[in-house]
């Protein structure tokens, strides 16, 4: 493997995790949702480097395109890009922090002792992963679970609408 | 360039998913997480998929995108329900389950 | 003898329920005199049929067994409701029902008035069911074949007991004192019964049966220690059904029944139920003389305590109770030294002339009432025992007084009345045998002739001492016609075992184990006489010669004796200071801070806990999304660190 | 025989029937809802009848189904009935009307549906407690009589009617807790919960046998109840509505001594022999102490609830003997105090709806105004103390002497004391009949106390006939337990 797919990693991995922390420590709602467009994108990156163009740009527009406009949506029609203060969970945080660098080393102790006999990535062939054949899988082999996502994807519409329909008040 | 670097990114995305729900207050910024959470998983289906050379995995992402497109659907329409009657989406604020 | 004769036993017990059942179901419709004959005539069949088996008797002295029924049969122990016909039971059946009869005949009489004194006529049916409940209950216990239904006899008599003490369960002191004493005669009783009951536990783990038979062939072989224990066990029943020392106290309270009860229950036949079973068990006594000494001693020392606090009272029923504890104690004595002839004789000729004083006793009691009537005092408080208010009544009432003479002096021993044969008897027995018991009975002999003389003085000599006693007159016939027959058997029953003939000592000793040739010791009789006489005569000594004053005569001389005469020895008190008021006092603590405090701290602490562990579990859901996450955060953690340090 | 129509299924779940009936009902037709339970229960006690009838003739079998599998554990559906369970189940089916007969006009109103149709479903408990064979159908019958009684407690109770059925829901749930432990362990240990298969395999368990029958113990140990887990008892007595007083004390107790023998005795025989001394000891305490405490109650009912205390104490003591003539005296007993305290019950209850109140001092002289209830009272009280001559002393008398010379005891301490309990059964019974029907009527208002109409004497009336007959010829029901009793003792002497 060429250094340059490394050094193109690093980078990407760098805005990955830069973006990440960004959505993570901004105050204000709609920066969050920006650094997790950003992050998005580059994970699409990712995915394309990883042979797997359909996801990449699935990727892109349902995620990073119209879940992220619908987190938007939601934050400028409630008006909650801030909240206030409250220091009702102060400690929490503090615990949070310590079970998640508790899981980063166990993790990487992990890594560090049994990861070590996993092979290099193989070359991948052209049309792996390419349109034509995530089609051909999503219509053969795994027929009636897509259909059944079209069911998911109905009743959570239906869900939605239910539940933010306004009561007729009653006078 | 192994599977473990990519292996690693996704650790890393998930446990700053994971600290992002435990510490934000606001409950769209937790749903953020909860997505960051999902990518993290996604990214490492779509390594595997490459290092096994199996289309499959691939497929899994589209489904959990399709889920989670669903499931961010139905929350952020909660979200909306629980901001008409409490006027907030702090969750420090939603404790009516309390024992 | 056959079977159909060896029936009528049943049919003689049976018969008092059947008078039950009779008035239960029709007895307010028959009015006094039926409900009275009804009761009566059930009594007098079952003394006819207790004639009849007497009769059959002469020719199969042996007697015989009628086994009824089983009444349970568990494991190797097996109980019938069987019946024993034989001379000793017959004699006492004889007893019962006769005695019992004529008293039934006079309650008639006696009750009619008794109602009316105490305003609730509707309680004459109730008397006699009682009474009849009681006769069939005592010739349970005498003709049954095995302990257990001896046991019920034994339990029966006591609850009617019960009952009838309590007759007038609204009247005494303080509105309770009859059901008090009635419930304290109950108690005492279980105290008594408490024995005999562990005595028939060790026989059956003994002997492996309970009926008379069996029991007594093995007595031979059984371990002397083990008879011991029966014996005694058995004698603390004795001690409470027969009022001996020291579970007398509950006769003298007894007299709250009507008199009536009092001639029956309390003076004739129930009490003597614990001579009846020594005497039946003489084969479980006669091999351990220790136990033969206990029971000599008890009667012996018993006669003489009862017949010191006897100087002492003022009512008149009260002085012939303890007279009859004290007659008790010479009927145990004899039974206990193994003169079970004597003992016997004593209970038949006993149960003549001590029902006569009680019915005489009873009719004086009538008379005064009616007197206290008469003499326009209705309301006044007025005690118609009290001897104190007595006094000359020997020319109203004559033909009581006739009769209580002849009671009096039967009960003193004065030749040739019964008592004088049977009490001699006893004497005879206990002077070859217990010296220093002879020496007590002696003693007891001379103070039941003095303090009958002091009765007799009190009652029927001198002058009126009140309006009633003044207006007081003789009893209906009703009333007066039982005693007439009472009188007859106490002065004619010593024919029954006359030196010489020992016709009772013979037909006794079909069914009497050990039965010994009783002689006839002239110093022991003319002893006995003279002692009576003596007692006699001193009584007129003392209280014949002038009138009675208030305190009584034999207070300053005798001092501070005297006052523990009249105080009965501070035996009930020292019974309530020693057992009951510790023993109220240690239910309360029990029911007080033990269980409500200590053991229902038990169950409300367990409450508690599971409250409190609630309280502080709670707090863990508190309704804040993140700490669950966070939670399940710290799970993930937990479970990938164990999953790395397993493999 | 059909499954459905076994005569055992029957006795069981007939209420459920009659159940049936009353929620079609109109809830304010409210003497067809009576006659309805009424009759549902007396149906019962004639199948009952039956199935003894049956049994006499050798004619009545078990009922054996596969149920349920747990895993590699099978749960069976298996009922079955020998002298001891027949015994029981005709006690129970002979309380339940006259329990209903008294609730007559004690419960009214519209709740009077709900109480009719808890009795029913208690009865379908009651019963199956006492014919189930398999381990699970027996605790899940065992919880199910629960449920009902808490309800008739806390609905149906006195002032501090939730407390005590707080109180025994904790008691008799702590004891199950370990129970269903001990059943789960026992059937485990033999992959089957069937009793005589389990009996037959008890050697599988054999080591762990005294803590199995502590488990097993705790549970019937606080349903008897035995000293010193007896507190749930007062407090339930004295707040549950009459009838349910009747039924708990007539049968729910007798629950905790059948428990210990149909399942202590023969599935731990060591265990149960080598703490024989420990129960009777218990025993023994409970019957002192029992009258101890009841002798100094002020509250009518609550002396009957300890006087319960130790009455129990003779059975318990009786059963632990492990003589044959002990155990069936214990077995015996257990009707006669479920006859002779329920009877006890059902007067207070009657007095009760007419003065209300209980307190001994409120009354006294009442046989002045009430003879026949005084009568009647007298008989019952004379049983409860057991003269000679009515059923109690029968029961009494063959516990003590079983235990006197029982060899498991080793010693006659237990039943010299057990006897002393004899003397105290005098002293609180008849201190308690003194108070309330002797010495003067000092209370106005008892003067205009009516006496008992027909209803409530035919209550009582069943009851006194019992009680004069099995004093007087208990010997057919010996003969119908012993055969179960000697087999139990067998099993319990071998090891």
């Amino acid at each position: 493997m060429a250094l340059g797919s490394v050094i193109l990693f690093a980078v990407l991995a760098l805005v990955v995790v830069g973006s990440a922390l960004g959505m993570l420590f901004s105050r204000n709602a709609v920066y969050a949702a920006l650094f997790l467009v950003l992050n998005f994108a580059t994970v699409a990156l990712l995915y394309l480097i990883l042979g797997a163009p359909f996801i990449a740009l699935t990727q892109i527009t349902v995620y990073a395109g119209a879940i992220m406009i619908l987190f938007l949506f939601v934050i400028m029609l409630l008006g909650a890009e801030k909240l206030p203060d409250t220091a009702r969970s102060g400690r929490q945080r503090w615990v949070a922090a310590l079970v998640a660098l508790v899981f980063l080393a166990e993790v990487g102790l992990y890594v560090a002792y049994r990861g070590s006999n996993l092979a290099g990535m193989p070359a991948l062939t052209a049309d792996f992963g390419s349109p034509v054949a995530v089609g051909l899988a999503l219509f053969e082999q795994y027929q009636l679970p897509f259909e059944i996502t079209s069911v998911i994807l109905l009743s959570a519409l239906v869900g939605a609408i239910l539940l933010t329909r306004q009561e007729k008040q009653r006078s | 360039m192994t599977i473990t670097y990519y292996l690693a990114l996704s650790v890393i995305l998930f446990a700053l998913g994971a600290v992002g729900v435990l510490v934000r207050r606001n409950a769209i910024v937790i749903f953020m997480s909860l997505e960051l959470m999902f990518n993290a998983a996604n990214l490492v289906f779509v390594a595997y998929a490459a290092y096994y050379q199996l289309i499959n995995s691939q497929l899994f992402v589209f489904f959990v995108m399709t889920v989670a497109a669903a499931e961010v659907a139905v929350g952020l329409a909660l979200m909306v329900a629980i901001f008409r009657t409490k006027h907030s989406i702090d969750v420090d604020q939603m404790s009516a389950l309390k024992g | 003898m056959s079977d159909t004769q060896l029936a009528w036993v049943v049919w003689a017990v049976l018969l008092p329920l059947g008078g039950i059942v009779v008035n239960l179901v029709v007895g307010r419709r028959l009015g006094e005199k039926g409900i009275g004959a009804v009761a009566s005539l059930a009594a007098g069949g079952s003394f006819v049929l207790s004639g009849l088996l007497a009769l059959a008797l002469l020719q199969h002295p042996e007697g015989g067994i009628y086994r009824l029924a089983t009444w349970f049969n568990l494991g190797s122990l097996t109980v019938d409701w069987s019946f024993r016909v034989d001379t000793l039971s017959v004699t006492m059946m004889l007893v019962v029902s006769g005695v019992g009869t004529l008293i039934h005949i006079y309650s008639i009489g006696y009750m009619h008035a008794d109602v009316r004194h105490n305003g609730d006529p509707q309680r004459f049916r109730r008397f006699f069911i009682y009474l009849n409940l009681f006769v069939a209950a005592m010739l349970l216990l005498v003709s049954a074949n095995n302990f257990l239904v001896l046991f019920v006899g034994w339990e029966g008599v006591g609850l009617c007991s019960y009952l009838l003490i309590g007759f007038w369960f609204e009247k005494g002191e303080g509105g309770l004192g009859n059901a008090r004493a009635a419930k304290k005669a109950f108690i005492v009783n279980r105290v008594g019964d408490f024995g005999l009951l562990i005595a028939i536990f060790l026989m059956i783990g003994a002997f492996g049966t309970l009926d008379f038979d069996g029991v007594f062939a093995q007595a031979a072989q059984a371990a002397p220690a083990l008879l011991v224990a029966i014996t005694l066990f058995m004698l603390l029943g004795v001690t409470g059904k027969s009022a001996q020392l020291p579970l007398f106290v509950w006769l003298p309270d007894a007299m709250a029944g009507p008199t009536p009860v009092s001639a029956l229950i309390h003076a004739a036949t129930m009490v003597t139920a614990g001579v009846y079973l020594v005497a039946r068990s003489q084969a479980l006594f006669l091999p351990v003389p220790q136990a033969q000494a206990a029971v000599t001693w008890v009667g012996g020392l018993t006669a003489l305590f009862a017949a010191t606090i006897a100087l002492g009272q003022y009512d008149i029923k009260k002085v012939l109770a303890y007279s009859t504890i004290s007659q008790l104690g010479f009927m145990v004595a004899a039974v206990g030294m193994g003169a079970a002839v004597a003992g016997i004789f004593h209970l038949v000729t006993h149960a003549f002339f001590k029902a006569l004083l009680f019915l005489a006793a009873g009719s004086v009691i009538l008379g005064l009432e009616h007197g206290h009537e008469h003499a326009g005092e209705g309301h006044d408080p007025f005690d118609p025992q009290d001897m104190r208010q007595m006094g000359g009544l020997r020319k109203r009432m004559p033909l009581t007084f006739a009769v209580y003479l002849v009671g009096a002096l039967a009960l003193a021993g004065v030749a040739p009345l019964a008592g004088f044969f049977s009490k001699d008897e006893i004497l005879v027995a206990a002077s070859e045998r217990f010296p220093v018991v002879f020496g007590l009975l002696l003693a007891a002999a001379f103070l039941t002739a003095f303090y009958m003389g002091r009765q007799l003085i009190l009652v029927f000599f001198g002058e009126p001492r009140s309006k009633a006693a003044h207006h007081a007159g003789e009893s209906r016939p009703l009333v007066t016609m039982p005693l007439v027959v009472l009188a007859v058997f106490s002065a004619l029953g010593g024919a029954l075992n006359l030196p010489g003939l020992h016709s009772l000592e013979h037909w006794l000793e079909h069914s009497l184990v050990g039965v010994k040739e009783g002689h006839f010791v002239w110093a022991v009789a003319l002893g006995s006489l003279a002692v009576a006489l003596l007692g006699l005569g001193l009584a007129w000594l003392v209280y014949g010669r002038r009138a009675p004053t208030e305190q009584d005569a034999l207070a300053r001389p005798l001092g501070p004796l005297y006052r523990a005469f009249e105080r009965k020895w501070w035996v009930d008190e020292f019974y309530r200071l020693v057992l009951l008021r510790p023993l109220g006092w240690l239910a309360q603590v029990l029911a007080g801070p033990v269980d409500l405090g200590l053991i229902n701290s038990l169950g409300d602490g367990l409450g508690q806990g599971s409250q409190l562990s609630a309280n502080w579990l709670r707090k863990l859901q508190n309704g804040l999304v993140r700490s669950y996450a966070l939670v399940v955060m710290v799970g993930v953690v937990a479970m990938f660190a164990y999953l790395l340090w397993v493999r | 025989m059909n499954a459905w129509f076994h005569p055992l299924v029957l006795i069981t779940f007939l209420p459920l029937f009659g159940l049936a009936l009353l929620l079609l009902l109109d809830g304010r037709n409210e003497r067809s809802l009576r006659w309805v339970a009424l009759l549902t229960s007396l149906v019962t006690f004639g199948l009952a009848v039956w199935a003894l009838l049956l049994d006499r003739q050798g004619a009545l079998t078990e009922l054996s189904l596969p149920w349920l599998r747990l895993g590699r554990l099978a749960v069976r559906f298996h009922l079955g009935a020998d002298g001891i369970s027949l015994l029981m189940v005709l006690l129970t089916t002979f309380l339940m009307p006259l329990a209903l007969l008294s609730t007559w006009t004690a419960v009214q109103g519209e709740r009077l549906k709900g109480f009719l149709a808890l009795f029913l479903l208690l009865e379908v408990g009651m019963n199956g407690v006492f014919l189930a064979l398999d381990l699970v159908l027996f605790y899940i019958f065992w919880e199910f009589t629960l449920v009902p009684m808490i309800f008739l407690i806390a609905i149906w109770g006195g002032e501090r009617r939730i407390y005590a059925a707080l109180k025994f829901f904790l008691y008799t749930m702590v004891g199950s807790v370990l129970l269903l432990v001990g059943i789960l362990f026992v059937g485990l240990q033999v992959g089957s919960f069937d009793l005589p298969a389990l009996i037959q395999n008890r050697a599988t368990f054999a080591g762990a046998q005294t803590a199995l029958f502590l488990a097993f113990g705790l549970a019937f140990a606080i349903k008897v109840p035995l000293w010193p887990l007896h507190s749930w008892l007062p407090d339930a007595h004295v707040e549950a509505p009459t009838a349910g007083s009747v039924i708990l004390a007539g049968v729910l107790l007798k629950m905790g001594a059948y428990g210990f023998l149909r399942f202590n005795l023969p599935l731990f025989p060591q265990a149960s022999q080598q703490l024989a001394p420990w129960m009777a000891g218990l025993a023994v305490v409970g019957i002192l102490y029992g009258a101890g405490v009841a002798f100094a109650q002020k509250d009518w009912k609550k002396l009957v609830a300890y006087s319960s205390v130790s009455h129990l104490g003779f059975v318990m003591l009786g059963i632990f003997a492990l003589t044959p003539q002990a155990v069936s005296g214990a077995v015996l007993q257990m009707v006669n105090h479920g006859l002779s305290t329920g009877a006890l019950f059902l007067l207070v209850g009657m007095l009760y709806e007419r003065r209300h109140t209980r307190e001994l001092a409120a009354f006294g002289g009442l046989w002045k105004v009430l003879p026949v209830l005084s009568a009647l009272a007298l008989i019952v009280t004379l049983s409860s103390l057991a003269v000679p001559g009515l059923n109690g002393f029968v029961g009494e008398f063959n516990i003590l002497a079983g235990a006197f010379n029982a060899s498991a005891l080793g010693n006659v301490w237990f039943a010299g004391l057990g006897t002393v309990g004899v003397i105290l059964a005098a002293a609180y019974l008849l201190k308690m009949f003194e108070k309330v029907f002797l010495g003067p009527l000092v209370h106005e208002e008892n003067r205009s106390l009516a006496d008992l109409n027909i209803r409530e004497v035919l209550t009582l009336l069943p009851i006194v006939v019992l009680v004069v007959a099995i004093g007087i010829y208990p010997q057919p029901i010996f003969d119908l337990i012993s055969p179960a009793v000697e087999r139990l003792l067998m099993l319990a002497a071998q090891p």
